[in-house]
């Protein structure tokens, strides 16, 4: 797994520019086969930027609980999800198909901006400036519109002294169902994601647990739909989940 | 106005006097004749002058009388003002979603990008490449003339696929209007 | 420059961006040709615009592209209208910049508004409302004396607000110059 890109750039592009860098660097079609292979990639670089605490950080989470959300449905066919769920992972669909079309658009776009411009007459025929005022003119109306200026200025975009709420990274995650899993040999996911009041964590713990389940550290078993899923250990000894 | 041609003309009178983009509206309201007249007209004219070293710039609102891009390295020399012609990809990427997708509203360009672009559109703004249609109730963007010249088209839709691009997004939006219209 | 009509097409160009009269002699240092050749092909455009809008009006010396005598009128209606018809709302804001803010560059006109005003500060130019310091090296806007007069003032900081305003949008600029180039 590599993230070889510069954290900087991509931050300021965004977060569907750096997912459909990842679609397009693997070759695939948009579509959630290739959404949740490329999850982890995005993921990882989710961290990166946690670790260099940007602040745009708050935009790329957001497309990863989506990410997570279409992962977790990959690798447990039987998730339902509620019609808010699917609408957003059919807007991440969409929103990276636009931004492909546009992207590949863009390219013409570049190619022939500023290379041969047109010019515009440069001098206008000097005429006699007769001063010609209207009676929309006035000190009161002045100062309306100097205020109206003074109102539209953007605000100062200052970094957020404290994050909206502090999220888990997944590494911490992976890290805290080891331990769980590790101390009672069984939980149930019900009880992991009681500790977490936020969805966003407890997506980030559900999907720590199915990883686990593919790496083949811990057995996943839910009964049935909306039934709690229970986990175990497979071996005595897990290895720590580092980076 | 009595002829076509008196009318075509006048247009052309126009734009050499004014030196900047001149509106339908303003055209149609000088001559007393339609706006879709005077949109028309332009067209016309523009076709006149392919060939030559002056050309017409359009869009659906406005046109200017320009020099051809054909001879833009001589030009460019004339110019003291150095062109800033450098887009950062992030102004790349929403200058070309406004572009193929315009008039567009800024929710829909935060949409596409998954980021705020509140601040690169200002500097687009800023930059004259693209302007806000305040007459709308959401204010929407579209690129300007100053764009149009930039590229050294005359139109837009002389860009490489222009009209299948724009429809292939249009056509996707419309497939998941559900969704979209947030 | 190898075809005549190229070299035509230039000369077309050249006369349209200057928009002033353009001496033979500059247009042969431009396109490195002869004089005479230069003033050759001027008399041969010129029959070229024969009937239209625009017109090449030549002596001995210099060439310059103008308007047809034909639609003269309409030119100077044109004009007229323009001295007169109401000022927009971004004409006014800009104004009102300008008053509290001049002498002021346009990019720090263009910044504090967040658009371009390029057209707005011709429209101001012409009505003789504002004025340009060409002596600077980056031209200055300022407001005219009739214009202050016209205001019934004596001094700019007779404006209500006037140092605090000053002070507010100087802070604006020094605090956000720096990511002004984004």
């Amino acid at each position: 797994m590599s993230t070889d890109f510069s954290v900087s750039t991509k931050v300021f592009e965004g977060p569907l520019s750096l997912l459909l860098d990842l679609i397009e660097k693997r070759k695939l079609l948009i579509n959630e086969i290739s959404l949740s292979q490329v999850t982890n990639d995005f993921l990882e670089f989710v961290s990166i930027l946690e670790q260099k605490d940007l602040y745009k950080i708050t935009d790329f989470l957001s497309i990863a609980s989506t990410l997570i959300l279409i992962k977790s449905k990959s690798l447990l066919p039987q998730l339902d999800l509620n019609p808010e769920e699917t609408t957003e992972i059919e807007d991440l669909e969409l929103r990276l198909k636009l931004l492909q079309i546009i992207r590949r658009a863009s390219k013409d776009v570049k190619d022939l901006f500023g290379k041969k411009p047109q010019f515009s007459r440069l001098h206008i025929k000097k005429q006699i400036i007769t001063f010609s005022p209207t009676q929309q003119i006035d000190v009161l109306k002045m100062k309306w519109f100097i205020d109206q200026v003074l109102h539209h200025l953007p605000k100062t975009e200052k970094k957020p002294e404290k994050r909206v709420t502090k999220t888990i990274s997944l590494e911490e995650m992976m890290n805290k169902v080891i331990n769980r899993v590790r101390q009672n040999m069984t939980i149930s996911f019900k009880t992991l994601s009681k500790e977490h009041k936020e969805k966003k964590n407890v997506i980030i713990s559900f999907l720590a647990i199915l990883e686990l389940v593919k790496l083949g550290n811990v057995d996943a078993n839910q009964h049935s739909t909306f039934e709690d899923i229970l986990v175990e250990t497979k071996e005595p000894s897990i290895p720590s989940y580092g980076a | 106005m009595e002829h076509n041609t008196d009318t075509k003309k006048y247009i052309e009178s126009i734009l050499l006097f004014k030196g900047q983009p001149v509106s339908y509206k303003e055209i149609s309201s000088i001559l007393e004749i339609d706006k879709d007249e005077a949109k028309k007209f332009v067209a016309e004219l523009a076709q006149e002058y392919v060939g030559k070293g002056i050309t017409i710039t359009f869009n659906d609102i406005e046109a200017e009388l320009v020099t051809t891009t054909e001879t833009a390295e001589v030009i460019s020399k004339l110019q003291k003002q150095e062109l800033e012609t450098e887009l950062s990809n992030a102004s790349l990427e929403t200058l070309s979603i406004i572009l193929y997708m315009g008039p567009i509203a800024r929710s829909m360009i935060d949409f596409i990008r998954g980021v705020n672009s509140q601040f690169t559109l200002r500097s687009l703004l800023v930059r004259g490449l693209v302007e806000r249609d305040q007459n709308s109730k959401t204010p929407m963007y579209n690129v300007t003339l100053d764009t149009i010249k930039f590229l050294g088209l005359n139109k837009l839709d002389e860009l490489p696929n222009f009209k299948e691009i724009k429809h292939e997004l249009a056509q996707f939006i419309k497939e998941n209007s559900n969704n979209a219209n947030q």
